[in-house]
């Protein structure tokens, strides 16, 4: 019922859907963080940290079904090159109510932006920069609590 | 001890890993970031500003001032951007 | 950037994903909801009001991209008879900030069980039943202020 | 005036609309629940309770104490369950 995946493979997301769909919820809540087109941004590249990415994902996934009565919990993370208008990142979670469903979704974007290690670096033409860590993700994650 | 390097870090570096052997003074992450500046001109570029670092030992994240204790892995890099 | 449609044909999300996708957006979010197959429903069949319904969903949509800064807002309810696992109802939102797509996507779904024109009829083997409204989905709507 | 019913309303009523042409005195919705009450055996079981009703002018929400005023299409039924 958790489903983690780092992989430079585009992002399936129909598969994905139907996968944590069939685990007899009521509700489905997902987010999908795509490339923005709208910043003269070129291509996006994922750097992670083997193993510990995919453990720290786990632990995430499995807070929120200790925090919520979820059917399933899936993250799914991009890694590599990626053009604008690609998935980046997908999460989804279901359960019998939408409550759990939306509020455990949010859970895990908000805490998957502060405690897993990725790291983007944004290309626009012939440059290249490593993006900031903003500090408004560091207050999502913490609306959350400990 | 394995020392691992990410994103900036790893470019200024110049390495994605190396393995070290840290005297026996360096007992927290702060120390052993401070003892690597010393390696090279990139370590140097790379650890100038611990304060914009970010630590993980053997893959949990943990604060500058953690000691190492038996770490086998350590990890510096920038604040994450995932997601 | 508003879609809406109600119709008794399956729910078709790898489309309407991509479709709401198309706009540029830096985040989607979607909630799905299921018939629950974990209660003993055979059937559910879904009653509204032509006209009525299409007008509602559009107003609501309407005040969600007049509340967050939206760059789509989708809004499927399917009608008609579905049996347990298939998707009743679909919302997407799209936005350049994954807050806004959340925020709006929990609004779209707690104000549609309320503000919008649709009756569920379960059937258990020979047994028809109208579902009673849920003082909780009152309370849910009511979250979002007037 | 055209009334328009759902759900276990359509089924007591045994129609899904009629055409009726309401008394002068008929001039809130709860009047015109009242008064459809008495025409047929199955009016009378579908607005028995009419704290269990719901109502909408010419497709918008309005409470039972609405007034009818220009109505042309007037719906019936209970609190409402999709999504």
């Amino acid at each position: 019922m958790i489903r983690i995946a780092v992989a430079p493979e585009p992002i399936d997301l129909a598969a994905e859907l139907a996968a944590i769909e069939a685990g007899g919820a009521g509700g489905i809540a997902s987010f999908t963080g795509l490339v923005r087109a709208d910043d003269g941004v070129t291509e996006l590249e994922l750097e992670h940290y083997p193993g510990m990415t995919e453990a720290a994902l786990t632990e995430l996934a499995e807070s929120a079904t200790q925090r919520w009565s979820l059917l399933g919990a899936t993250i799914i993370h991009r890694v590599g090159r990626m053009r604008p208008g690609e998935r980046i990142v997908f999460v989804a979670t279901a359960a019998l109510h939408r409550r759990e469903a939306l509020d455990a979704c949010a859970f895990l974007i908000d805490r998957l932006k502060t405690g897993a290690p990725f790291w983007k670096r944004e290309r626009r033409g012939e440059d290249a920069a490593w993006v900031e860590a903003k500090v408004s993700d560091d207050a999502a994650a913490g609306r959350w609590g400990a | 001890m394995d020392v691992l390097y990410f994103a900036w870090v790893r470019e200024r570096v110049g390495a994605g890993h190396e393995h070290v052997d840290p005297p026996a003074g360096i007992t927290t992450v702060a120390d052993l970031i401070g003892w690597l500046a010393g390696r090279s001109s990139g370590h140097a570029a790379a650890f100038a500003e611990p304060e914009r670092l970010r630590a993980a030992i053997d893959q949990k994240f943990v604060p500058l001032d953690a000691p190492l204790g038996r770490a086998r892995e350590v990890a510096l890099f920038p604040p994450v951007t995932g997601g």
